[in-house]
C-alpha cells in the first residue's frame, strides 16, 4: 500500500519536473517512479499509516497560511533590528516541553518556530523537549505563549 | 560588472583557500568557490559545465573529502609555508634553516618566469569568443547545424559526449570505474563495530534532520532519474544524474548511520556487482552495435526503427550506463572512505 | 532589471564572503556559506531568465538539494569527527 | 501584461532588499546563534520572493511549477540546515552572546 502511494507521488512528481509527453518519457517516468517507490517506499511515509500521512498533509495544508503570515511579520521585526543603528537584541535562550510525539509534528514545529519571530530551535528531540533561542524578550515570551504549539498539535491530530 | 565582481570574488576565495591552515575551513571555501564557479559557467551559458559543477563540484566533493578528512588529521601541520599566511600572520614570520631567504627568492624567481613564459603562451590563442577561432570555424559549425540530423538529439552537448566523442566518454567512465575498484583493493576491510550507544542518543537529538531527510530522499532520487532521462533535451545526463543518486543514498548515510545504510539499502553486495554493470551497459550496447552491422559505438545501425530513433535509444542506454556506474563508484567510494574501524 | 537584481545579490555574496573567511568559528564560516549558497540558486535562476533559457532552473534544483547535503555533511563531521 | 510585468519587479525589489539585509545582518550580528536569524528566515523569504517574482513574470507554464518546486524545496531544507548548524553549536557548548558582552 505504501509502495503504490509512493510511486503516484513520483509519478505525479515526475509530470511536474518533466513536462514533456513523449512515449519514451512517460514509460521512463513509470519505470523510475515504480523503482524508487521499491527502494525507499518505507521513507517517505515512514512508520505511519497512509490515512493518518494524507489526513495530516491535509490539516497541514491548513495551517501554511497562518505560518505565511508569521513568516512576513518575522522578516519585518527582523530588517528592522538588522537595520537599526543601536541593533536592539538581548538574546536569550529558553526552553520548554510540547504534547508533541510523532516525528512530523516536533519536525513541522522545530521548522516553523526557525521560520518565525526573532526564534531560532536549536534542540527538539523526541520527547517533545525544545531549547530556543530568542532574539529579544518579546518573541520568548510570544512563543512560551504557546499559540504555535496548539496549531502544531491540531495538525498532528 | 558581474564578471568582474564574479572574477574578484574567486581570487579572494582562491587566497584565503591557501592561507587558511584548518583544512575543514579550506573544505568550506573551496565549495564557495565552487558555487561562484557555476554561476561563472552559466554566465558563459555553458549549462551542462554548470550542471557538472553544481552536482559534483560543490555537492559530492565536499562530502568526500570530508570522508577523506574524517580518516586523517585536520589541522595542517609542521613549518608555515607560503608568504600568504605570513603576511596575514606577521608575528609567525620566522625563517628557519629551509627557508633561507635564497631559496625563497629562488623559488619566486622560477614562479615568476613560468607565469611570464604562459602569459607569453596565450598571446597566439584567439581572441576570448573570436567567431574566426579555428575551432570556431569547421567542428563548432557542423555540431551546432547537423548533430541532431545526425544523431536524433536535441542537446548537442549530449550528443557530442555520446555520439562524437562516445570512446572518450567510455574511457571517462571506466576511468571512474577504476578509481572505485582500486579504492576497494586498497582501503576495504572487513571489521567494523558500532558504537551503538552514541547512536542512540543520536537517534534523540537529530529527529529533525532525520525527519526532513527521510521525506526528501525519495524526490532527490527521482529527480537523479529525471536528470539522466532528459540528458537528450536538456542539460545534464548520465554523470550529473548518477552523482546525484549518490548523494541522495550519502545523505541517507549521514542522517542515519552506515549499519542502517547498509541493513536497508542494498549497497554491500550490490554495490561491486552496479559498479562494473554501468560499463558493462555501456560497452555491451557497442557490441550490440557491432553485430548489428556497424562500427563499435554506431547507434544508428541497431535495428529499433527508424535511424534517428536507434541512435536516440542507444544514447539513451549508455546515459544509463554511465549513471549507474557514477551512482554505484560514489556510493562505494563513500562507504569506504567514512568507514572507521574501532 | 533582472541584471541590476543579479548585480546587487552578488554584491550581497561578496560582503557574506567577509564571513566565511573571517569566520571566527567554524559554524559561521558554514552558515555563510550556506548563505551564499542560497544566493546562488538566485543568480542562476535569474541568469537562465536573462538568457531565457529555462533549463538553467535544473541547476538551480540541483543546489537546493546539494547544499543542503554538503551543510549536513560538514555540521556531522564537526560534531561527531565521522561521517558513518 | 504589463501590470503582472510590475507586481514581478515588485517581488523581486522586496526579495533582492531582503537579501542584502540578511547579508548585512549576518556581518554586523554578535554570535553564530543571532547571526543564525538573518541568515535562517531573511534569505528563506527574500529568495522565496525572488522565485515568486519570476514566476509571476513567466505565467503559468511548466518553467512557472519549476520554480514553484523549488521555493517548496527551499522552505524544507532551509530551516532545516539552520537548525543542524545552530544544534551543532550548542551540541559543541557555544555560548550566546548576552546584552553587554563585546560586540566583534
Amino acid at each position: 500500500m505504501n509502495f503504490v502511494f509512493t510511486s503516484i507521488i513520483m509519478f505525479v512528481f515526475w509530470i511536474l519536473l518533466s513536462g514533456e509527453f513523449h512515449f519514451l518519457l512517460m514509460l521512463s517516468g513509470i519505470v523510475f517512479s515504480l523503482f524508487v517507490a521499491y527502494i525507499s517506499h518505507d521513507l517517505l511515509i515512514g512508520s505511519d499509516n497512509i490515512r493518518l500521512f494524507s489526513t495530516r498533509m491535509l490539516r497541514f495544508c491548513r495551517y501554511v497560511p497562518w505560518l505565511v503570515w508569521q513568516i512576513l511579520l518575522a522578516n519585518l521585526d527582523l530588517v528592522y533590528r538588522t537595520l537599526h543603528p543601536k541593533m536592539p537584541i538581548d538574546p536569550q535562550v529558553i526552553r520548554f516541553d510540547t504534547a508533541l510525539r510523532s516525528d512530523i509534528g516536533i519536525t513541522v514545529l522545530a521548522n516553523s518556530i526557525t521560520l518565525t519571530p526573532g526564534t531560532v530551535t536549536i534542540v527538539a528531540n523526541q520527547d517533545g523537549e525544545f531549547i530556543v533561542h530568542a532574539i529579544a524578550r518579546k518573541p520568548a515570551k510570544d512563543l512560551l505563549a504557546g499559540e504555535m504549539q496548539a496549531k502544531v498539535k491540531r495538525v498532528e491530530g | 560588472m558581474i564578471d568582474l565582481m564574479l572574477l574578484l570574488f574567486l581570487v579572494v576565495c582562491a587566497i584565503a583557500a591557501v592561507s587558511m591552515k584548518d583544512l575543514l575551513s579550506t573544505t568550506i571555501i573551496l565549495g564557495v568557490y565552487s558555487l561562484i564557479m557555476t554561476v561563472v559557467w552559466t554566465r558563459l551559458n555553458a549549462v551542462d559545465v554548470a550542471f557538472t559543477e553544481a552536482s559534483v563540484g560543490a555537492g559530492i566533493t565536499t562530502v568526500l573529502i570530508i570522508a577523506a578528512l574524517s580518516r586523517t588529521k585536520r589541522e595542517e601541520e609542521g613549518q608555515e609555508y607560503g608568504m600568504w599566511s605570513k603576511l596575514l600572520n606577521p608575528q609567525d614570520l620566522k625563517l628557519t634553516d629551509k627557508q633561507s631567504p635564497l631559496l625563497w627568492l629562488t623559488s619566486l624567481f622560477i614562479v615568476l618566469i613560468t607565469g611570464a613564459v604562459l602569459i607569453y603562451g596565450t598571446i597566439d590563442m584567439p581572441d576570448f569568443g573570436d567567431p574566426d577561432a579555428p575551432a570556431n570555424i569547421h567542428l563548432a559549425k557542423r555540431f551546432i547545424e547537423e548533430s541532431y540530423e545526425e544523431t536524433g538529439v536535441p542537446n548537442f552537448v549530449t550528443a557530442i559526449l555520446a555520439s562524437y566523442r562516445g570512446y572518450d566518454t567510455l574511457g571517462e567512465t571506466t576511468v571512474i570505474f577504476t578509481a572505485g575498484i582500486s579504492l576497494i583493493l586498497l582501503l576495504r576491510r572487513k571489521s567494523y563495530i558500532c558504537d551503538t550507544t552514541i547512536k542512540e542518543k543520536e537517534m534523540k537529538e537529530h529527529i529533525v534532520i532525520r525527519t526532513i531527510s527521510r521525506i526528501l530522499i525519495p524526490f532527490v532520487q527521482l529527480y537523479a532519474l529525471y536528470v539522466i532521462a532528459h540528458g537528450e533535451l536538456s542539460p545534464g545526463g548520465g554523470f550529473q544524474g548518477g552523482v546525484i543518486f549518490g548523494s541522495s543514498i550519502i545523505l541517507y548515510v549521514i542522517a542515519f548511520g552506515l549499519e542502517e545504510g547498509r541493513k536497508v539499502r542494498i549497497f554491500r553486495e550490490m554495490g561491486d556487482l552496479l559498479n562494473s554493470t554501468g560499463v558493462l551497459i555501456y560497452a555491451g550496447i557497442g557490441v550490440l552495435c557491432l553485430l548489428a552491422g556497424g562500427a563499435y559505438l554506431e547507434y544508428d545501425k541497431l535495428p529499433l526503427g527508424s535511424e534517428k530513433m536507434a541512435s536516440s535509444l542507444g544514447i539513451y542506454g549508455i546515459e544509463i550506463g554511465v549513471g549507474i556506474t557514477v551512482a554505484a563508484v560514489m556510493i562505494t567510494i563513500f562507504f569506504i572512505t567514512a568507514r572507521h574501524e574501532r | 532589471m533582472f541584471d541590476a537584481v543579479a548585480t546587487i545579490i552578488v554584491f550581497a555574496a561578496i560582503l557574506v564572503l567577509y564571513r566565511v573567511i573571517k569566520g571566527p568559528t567554524i559554524y559561521d564560516r558554514v552558515l555563510a556559506a550556506n548563505a551564499i549558497g542560497t544566493k546562488t540558486v538566485v543568480l542562476i535562476a535569474l541568469i537562465g531568465f536573462i538568457y531565457e533559457r529555462p533549463h538553467f532552473l535544473d541547476i538551480a534544483l540541483v543546489y537546493a538539494l546539494i547544499n543542503f547535503i554538503a551543510t549536513i555533511a560538514i555540521l556531522k563531521y564537526q560534531e561527531m569527527g565521522r561521517l558513518d | 501584461m504589463v501590470v503582472t510585468t510590475i507586481i514581478s519587479y515588485l517581488f523581486l525589489a522586496v526579495g533582492c532588499f531582503l537579501i542584502v539585509v540578511a547579508s548585512i545582518g549576518i556581518i554586523r550580528f554578535p554570535d553564530v546563534y543571532s547571526r543564525i536569524h538573518p541568515a535562517g528566515k531573511s534569505d528563506t523569504l527574500g529568495q522565496a520572493m525572488i522565485f515568486i517574482g519570476l514566476m509571476i513574470y513567466e505565467g503559468l507554464s511548466f518553467v512557472s511549477i519549476k520554480l514553484l518546486i523549488i521555493v517548496i524545496f527551499i522552505f524544507i531544507t532551509n530551516p532545516t540546515a539552520t537548525h543542524a548548524l545552530v544544534n551543532a553549536a550548542h551540541a559543541a557548548g557555544l555560548k550566546p552572546w548576552e546584552k553587554g558582552d563585546d560586540r566583534n
